[in-house]
């Protein structure tokens, strides 16, 4: 019953299906390309530097990415994370002038796990849909800082050296100089990998967004699943947040709010599914390195905004589609 | 001054979370609270555009409110609700931009004014020559097209400066630095930065890749007044935009009221500009620092003649009544 | 190949078919000829492209190579709208009704008579049915009946039933057979798919045997063909299985003291009522009901999936409360629900499917120990011969061998207690031989298991005992010695034992032997 | 009747939401008349018509985050035609502006099936786009528009036959509301076209089974979708006698209204009452906290809290149903 006939396959079959089984080749190579445009457009402009800069501010998009990432695989979405960022940005940028940097770091982590635990009971117990439930909660979470906010302007507020090393600084190994960033975002890809791959968690995430009552009838419960990823998803928010403020040294009320929608791009963009039960976090990493070598490709090109803007979304739509044919079968 | 006062103001005000607007409404505040004429604030404060204006407008004009102080989403877009407020006898002040409704007061920073003098200020610094990194406001936000005026008209006046790239920040810190860091990497040369109040990364991004110090023209954000004292090799100037233009816009609501009308419809507050290329520029920058301020407020809190407010006052952010 | 009368010309005709998914070779060369007034069977093993080559020729999906004559003149279907104009009806093996429109909308939607359509599900033994009802509220096996109402309310040349009856409890499978047969006096043809060989000899004229996508044989039905199909279907593979209950003898020995499970008075809803009865370690329990008389819900209670709101339920001699199905599962309690669609994750993989018990527990969230979960589910792929040669994702495996996933699950995850809800629904002849044979062997092995089925005959090859439910009352427990198909179909309608009468075409006297397994 | 409320209960709920929420307006403010539910209705206009725009591709199962940006697009393009124009010349912007709305939705629904990129992303991509464009057509706030076009929403009509007291209660906003929605959908919603969309947002794979065309469907969907935004963008160019590039914010508040109005992100079920009644309950939520000088600080905190609670609310509910 089970044999299949061996035929010979052509070679752009063959290059098809190996692309097909590997999906990050191609994303790397439309990675690439876009790196080579930018190289044409402005000659010189890809180097060391430029390589390292954009990897600090892909970090952060690609850290925040992962949450849409794992949050998806669920058939969920957290949009909550650009104000969890935020909140622990600004907390820790206004605490660490009185405090203890440790005591201003738990102050700083409390919000996002309170967040992640309202975004989790509420999406797990209640089954508020995911987008209402962290739209809500990121005004509830911005209104709280408002009025925190208010609190603290007369005490100023000062970025952590640690996390400005963390954010900006480099570090040259073997004539190369590597974002420090790296130290952080690795081991947790890592992690954020081996996790949806190799452990019972990750196989959860995707079998409850693929099937919830067969989860169920397997003895998975539900609101345990999706209250551990939600919490995980605003710790990760909040340690973006942290990050964050030492790549932009300014605690302002938005910081991390405009990484929002392209943390989703990237995330889909990837190859992760907004309905749920399918994607990884390897397609969503370079889904934020696209994103942000486009913003670049964007900056440096001398059109009108309007123009510029249009090419944007013809790009991201473009490049979706090229993967999307690329890897699929047939 | 208790909370003994006879008025109701309503305050409408369309972007939220940006540190010169939230210290504009402080302003108002804390005007509100030191003039002792304002029973009850009434305070319209979000995220929206001309036609959410709109509502709030009319909501405070449900809420029969005496005065409406409002920083206009746009000039022209909320007249038909500032019309509809004059008609129910409350008088409506305009700050921060003009709007188009010719019964409404305006207590304004000029804008175009504001973009003119930093501007020229940068081009003499350049010599009157060389390329200049323009990084706009948000596109399409009418105040950032006031500025570009402003900023244009000084261009034309040093006909050997060029723009080396224009580019939007949006307002938004991120996006600016990491603009900033791409167009170093482009190994562009220039020979000067123009930003749009997005000033204190700017600094920071050419210090962290180690480029050549160029001259940088901000606004008075506490935390660029800072570097411009405390940043070695920086030159630079800081071009008012006081974001106390809300306590001044209270004040003049509350005169209105008490039958103290203005001369003109019209009041303009004139933006100064202060540098760290002189001994006297540096006094006024000195005198100017708040490092006790959060880096995204501007530092000048208020204005002669308009507030009359204190520095705790403002800081508090406590209207009448909390 | 068997060859009939070629007097008439076929009405639909198919050719060299064949069908690729990726590396997958769904339909190789399947080839299909249907005269007018034929009810023709398609047979092949799970898996073997049945439903691929029904899907081809509604135009559902289109395929790689092939020629499709419709009264002889080559068609072009390129959507199931297309196939409807030819005059092709099928009736999927997944539902297509949809989901969330209520049954009226569902026929405006497809242009279908409302009139015939009520006097047809009539005709096949619905009464009371609410055009009102949304269709994601209709249990499954009305909702295939309502899709066939729906098919042969505009009169199509060509019905085409893809395993139409596998869901259907006797009464209303009965119904579609005598239905399905009137078709073929009508002049139109039937092409019909079904594992179920009494189903075949009692309704078909010819059959066509796919085997591994390619068309292997067109066999007229006389009595004893079945042999030489079962031969065709499975190649050279010759089943021989005959499994049945212990002996006696085996019984008295082995009658422990306690029950693994006692049921007391259980009621859920208006669905069950005092219903009561033991399952003890070492059998395999029958249960017995037409559609929709509380076997579902008793399956969902003991299974932790819905809360009983009355009566007990006790374990190991303990009293249970079942608040989710962790809490069965945890009492060892596995239940493998007939709908699979509410048991698989449809994108992923066999693997993963099999081994989801395993990561439930929050103590087991963390790394897996990919050898040993590797070892476990190649074990149970095994034992349930799943075809896994589109293993990737499970929504592209064949409906039988879905099926066999569900069940794989509970076998490598070792459950005690096994409560299967008719898990051969769409299974093949010779997989049908290694399930009871499983079932015995878990039972040999002093595992219990609750087994409803809509086969009646199963319930000798399978079962140690018969418990019959009717109106969600438990009327009546069988040894098995009594349970011939005619006495349970009595029972099912809620005639007492022992009066006698010939129920329907099912009635076929049965041919089990009883030997020792194992 | 059972199947009525059954189906209906969300909105009925949600209309007696509405009517407990007038009643506190009117203890808050015991002035609350006619004129100021002329605001009311003024300021859910532009809402509605996103919503609506949005409620429409939810229900054929997709999403369209390009709503915002297709209502700046169409509302800078009215604005920009009809400055200095004569005041005919507003009666070709009009159906050419809707036009446009409804080539570009059309453009976003083919898209999708052309390229097989999730909406999502397809939508999002548009967003930028949309934006880009708009801003070429205005760079900056302005343009004009017709006089009987901003006459149009304000004030009341009267009606013949119908006290004062009550016309003064049927402001011109509303009415606009009611024809320009009432005209698409309710034809729509009892047409084939209109079950097909149902039908491909509930399940795709059943009803392409069913004879259903998904693709043109979807894109019908989609064209509607542009549709309504072009009219929620005319109608911010109504209010504000103005075009802006920048997009307000009009897709959360689209997708939220969507589902506090009962239609589930997923498609296949809801209607376009209970979103319309939601987004008069959020407007209406707004007044309130206006009304009554809450910290606006607070105010964003109490908006989250009551869209999380009503939805919590009706899960709970269905939850207890389900029991
Ligand atoms: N979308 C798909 N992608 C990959 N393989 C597929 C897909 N659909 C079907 N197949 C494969 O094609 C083969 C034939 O499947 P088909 O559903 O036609 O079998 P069948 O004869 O109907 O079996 P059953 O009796 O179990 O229903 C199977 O091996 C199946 O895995
Ligand atoms: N990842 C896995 N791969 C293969 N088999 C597994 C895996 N995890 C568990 N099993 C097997 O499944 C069965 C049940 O697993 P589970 O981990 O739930 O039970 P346990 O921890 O051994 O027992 P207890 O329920 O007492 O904790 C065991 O036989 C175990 O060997
Ligand atoms: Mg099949
Ligand atoms: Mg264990």
């Amino acid at each position: 019953m089970s044999t299949s006939a061996i035929t010979p396959v052509p070679f752009g079959r063959r290059i098809k299906r190996f692309m097909a089984d590997r999906p990050l080749v191609p994303l790397i190579i439309l990675l690439v390309i876009l790196v080579v445009i930018l190289q044409i457009l402005r000659p010189g402009i890809v180097n060391e530097r430029w390589i390292a800069n954009t990897i600090k501010f892909a970090i952060p998009l690609a850290i925040l990415a992962g949450c849409q990432t794992m949050t998806m695989l669920t058939g969920g979405i957290d949009l909550s994370v650009g104000t969890v960022a935020t909140m622990s940005a600004f907390i820790m940028a206004t605490q660490i002038v009185n405090q203890d940097p440790a005591i201003a770091f738990l102050l700083a982590m409390m919000p996002a796990v309170l967040i992640g635990l309202v975004n989790g009971i509420g999406v797990g117990v209640f089954r508020v849909h995911p987008l209402i439930m962290t739209l809500g909660t990121s005004l509830i979470g911005t209104g709280c800082l408002q009025v925190y906010q208010r609190t603290v302007i007369a005490s100023g507020a000062k970025i952590p050296d640690f996390l400005a090393w963390l954010g900006t600084g480099v570090t040259p190994i073997v004539g190369f100089a590597f974002p420090n960033a790296l130290l952080l975002f690795v081991p947790l890809a890592a992690l954020i990998v081996f996790t949806l791959a190799r452990t019972g968690f990750g196989r959860l995430l995707y079998a409850v967004g693929d099937n919830e009552r067969a989860t169920r009838l397997s003895g998975v419960q539900y609101w345990q699943v999706i209250t551990a990823l939600y919490v995980t998803s605003s710790v990760l928010a909040g340690i973006t947040g942290l990050l964050y403020i030492g790549l932009i040294k300014a605690p302002s009320l938005s910081l991390a709010e405009p990484l929002v929608l392209p943390s989703v791009a990237a995330a889909v963009i990837g190859g992760t599914s907004i309905f749920g039960g399918r994607g990884g976090y390897t397609g969503t990493i370079i889904g934020a390195l696209i994103l942000t070598v486009l913003t670049t490709l964007l900056t440096i090109l001398q059109m009108p905004e309007g123009a510029r803007r249009i090419l944007f979304g013809l790009i991201v739509l473009f490049v979706t589609a090229a993967y999307l044919r690329i890897v699929e079968e047939r | 001054s208790a909370a003994a006062g006879k008025y109701t103001i309503g305050i409408s005000n369309t972007v939220q979370g940006n540190g010169w607007r939230e210290e504009m409404v402080c302003a108002m505040k804390a005007q509100a609270l030191a003039s002792g004429e304002v029973a009850k604030l009434n305070i319209a404060h979000r995220n929206t555009d001309a036609a959410g204006q709109l509502e709030d407008i009319r909501n405070l004009i449900s809420a029969k409110v005496d005065a409406i102080v409002v920083n206009p989403a746009d000039p022209a877009g909320i007249k038909a609700g500032l019309e509809e407020a004059t008609k129910a006898g409350i008088v409506v002040v305009a700050v921060d931009q003009a709007v188009t409704e010719p019964s409404a007061y305006i207590i304004s920073n000029n804008q175009e004014e504001y973009a003119y003098l930093g501007a020229k200020w940068l081009f003499q610094q350049m010599g009157g020559k060389g390329e200049v990194f323009y990084m706009r406001g948000a596109a399409g936000a009418s105040a950032d097209s006031d500025r570009d005026k402003g900023f244009k008209k000084a261009l034309a006046e040093f006909p050997n400066v060029k723009v080396a790239q224009e580019v939007f920040t949006g307002w938004q810190q991120d996006q600016a630095k990491q603009q900033m860091l791409s167009f170093l990497a482009t190994g562009t040369p220039f020979n000067g930065v123009w930003t749009s109040g997005i000033d204190n990364v700017i600094v920071d991004a050419l210090v962290e890749s180690q480029a050549p110090l160029v001259p940088v023209v901000g606004a008075d954000n506490a935390g660029f007044v800072g570097q411009l004292s405390s940043v070695k090799g920086l030159v630079g100037a800081a071009v008012t935009n006081p974001g106390s233009i809300g306590g001044a816009g209270v004040t003049l609501a509350l005169r209105i009221l008490d039958g103290k009308k203005p001369a003109q419809q019209t009041v303009l507050v004139q933006p100064q500009l202060w540098e760290n290329a002189t001994e006297e520029g540096k006094a006024k920058l000195k005198a100017a620092a708040d490092p006790s301020l959060s880096p995204e407020w501007p530092v000048s809190i208020s204005i002669p003649d308009w507030t009359t407010y204190t520095k705790d006052q403002i800081v508090a952010c406590k209207g009448p009544g909390e | 190949m068997t060859t009939s009368a070629q007097q008439q010309s076929p009405l639909l005709d198919a050719t060299g078919v064949a069908k690729n998914y990726g590396a997958v070779a769904a339909l190789r060369n399947a080839s299909l000829s249907v005269l007018p007034g034929e009810v023709h069977a398609l047979m092949g093993a799970n898996g073997a492209g049945k439903s691929t080559l029904v899907k081809i020729l509604t135009g559902a999906i289109q395929a790689n190579a092939g020629r499709i004559l419709i009264r002889g003149e080559a068609r072009d279907i390129r959507s199931p709208a297309a196939g409807r104009r030819a005059g092709l009806l099928p009736v999927y093996q997944e539902p297509s009704l949809i989901p969330d429109l209520d049954v009226l909308s569902n026929l405006r939607l497809t242009g279908t008579p409302v009139e015939p359509f009520r006097a047809w599900v009539r005709e096949l033994g619905i009464a009371d049915l609410d055009l009102r009802d949304t269709a994601r509220d209709i249990p499954l096996a009305v909702l295939r009946v309502l899709d066939l109402a729906r098919a042969l309310a505009v009169e199509p040349d060509v019905l085409l039933l893809d395993e139409m009856t596998a869901a259907l409890p006797a009464n209303l499978a009965e119904k579609v057979l005598e239905v399905v047969r009137r078709q073929g006096d009508a002049g139109r043809a039937v092409i019909f798919i079904s594992h179920r060989f009494v189903e075949i000899s009692a309704l078909c004229d010819r059959a066509t045997v796919l085997r591994d996508g390619e068309t292997v044989g067109v066999v007229d039905i006389v009595p004893g063909v079945e042999e030489k199909i079962v031969e065709l279907m499975l190649g050279t593979r010759i089943v021989k299985t005959h499994v049945a209950a212990r002996s006696a003898a085996e019984k008295a020995v082995s009658a422990p003291a306690r029950p693994r499970i006692a049921v007391k008075d259980l009621r859920v809803g208006t669905k069950l009522n005092d219903v009561s009865f033991d399952l003890r370690d070492g059998e395999v329990a029958g249960v017995v009901a037409l559609e929709g008389q509380g076997q579902d819900e008793l399956f969902a209670a003991l299974a932790g999936s819905i809360r009983p709101s009355g009566g007990t339920i006790e374990v190991d001699g303990n009293q249970a409360k079942f608040a989710h199905p962790i809490d069965a599962i945890r009492a060892g309690i596995a239940y493998v629900p007939g709908d699979r669609s509410e048991a698989l994750a449809m994108q992923r993989s066999v693997r993963e499917n099999i081994a989801l018990p395993f990561s439930a527990a929050l103590r087991n969230w963390g790394p897996i120990n990919m050898r040993k979960e590797r070892d476990t589910v190649l074990g149970a792929i095994k034992r349930l011969q799943i075809d896994t040669r589109a293993q990737g994702e499970v929504q592209r495996l064949s409906g039988g061998n879905q099926q066999k996933v569900t069940i794989a699950r509970w076998i490598a995850a070792d459950a005690r207690t096994i409560l299967c809800f008719d898990p051969t629904r769409g299974i093949d002849v010779g997989t049908k031989q290694e399930i009871y044979k499983l079932l015995r062997e878990l039972a040999g092995h002093g595992k219990s298991v609750l087994f409803y089925t809509s086969e009646l005959e199963e319930v000798q090859r399978v079962c140690d005992r018969v418990i019959v439910i009717f109106g969600g009352r438990l009327v009546d427990i069988f040894p098995v010695e009594e349970a011939d198909e005619p006495a349970l179909m009595r029972a099912a309608y809620g005639l007492p034992r022992g009066a006698k009468a010939d129920v329907g075409i099912l009635a076929a006297p049965n041919a089990s032997e009883p030997g020792a397994t194992p | 009747m059972s199947h009525f409320l059954r189906r209906q209960g969300w909105v009925v709920g949600l209309f007696a939401l509405l009517i407990v929420l007038f009643i506190a307006t009117r203890i808050i403010q015991p002035g609350y008349g006619s004129g100021d539910f002329g605001s009311l209705a003024r300021a859910v206009l532009p809402y509605a018509f996103a919503v609506a725009a949005q409620t429409v591709v939810v229900i054929a199962g997709g999403i369209d985050l390009s709503v915002a940006a297709m209502m700046a697009l169409t509302s800078v393009t009215a604005a920009s035609m009809m400055a200095g124009a004569s005041e005919e010349y507003a009666l070709f912007v009009v159906p050419f502006v809707l036009a446009m709305g409804f080539v570009l939705g059309a453009l976003n629904g083919l898209l999708i099936v052309v390229t097989r990129v999730p909406d999502i992303v397809v939508t999002l991509a548009m967003l930028f786009v949309l934006q880009g464009a708009a801003l070429l057509v205005l760079d900056a706030p302005g343009g004009g528009a017709a006089e009987w076009l901003k006459a149009l929403i304000s004030g009341t009509v009267p009606i013949p036959g119908l006290p004062d007291a009550v016309d003064a209660w049927l402001p011109k906003a509303l009415l606009v509301l009611i024809v320009c929605l009432c005209v698409i959908w309710i034809p729509l919603r009892r047409s084939r076209l209109g079950l097909s969309i149902y039908a491909i947002g509930s399940s795709e794979l059943a009803a392409f089974r069913s004879g259903v065309p998904v693709k043109r469907t979807r894109i019908i969907a989609y064209a509607l979708s542009g549709l309504f935004a072009a009219f929620g963008g005319l109608a911010l160019t109504m209010s504000t006698g103005i075009g802006a590039p920048i997009p307000g914010p009009y897709l959360l508040a689209s997708v939220a209204a969507v589902v506090l109005g009962g239609v589930a992100l997923g498609g296949g079920k809801g209607g376009l009452l209970g979103p319309i009644v939601a987004v008069f309950v959020l407007r209406l939520v707004r007044t309130d906290l206006t009304l009554l000088a809450i910290d606006p600080n607070v105010t964003a905190i109490i908006e989250g809290l009551i869209m999380v609670a009503v939805v919590m609310f009706g899960a709970f509910i269905t939850m207890r149903g389900r029991q």
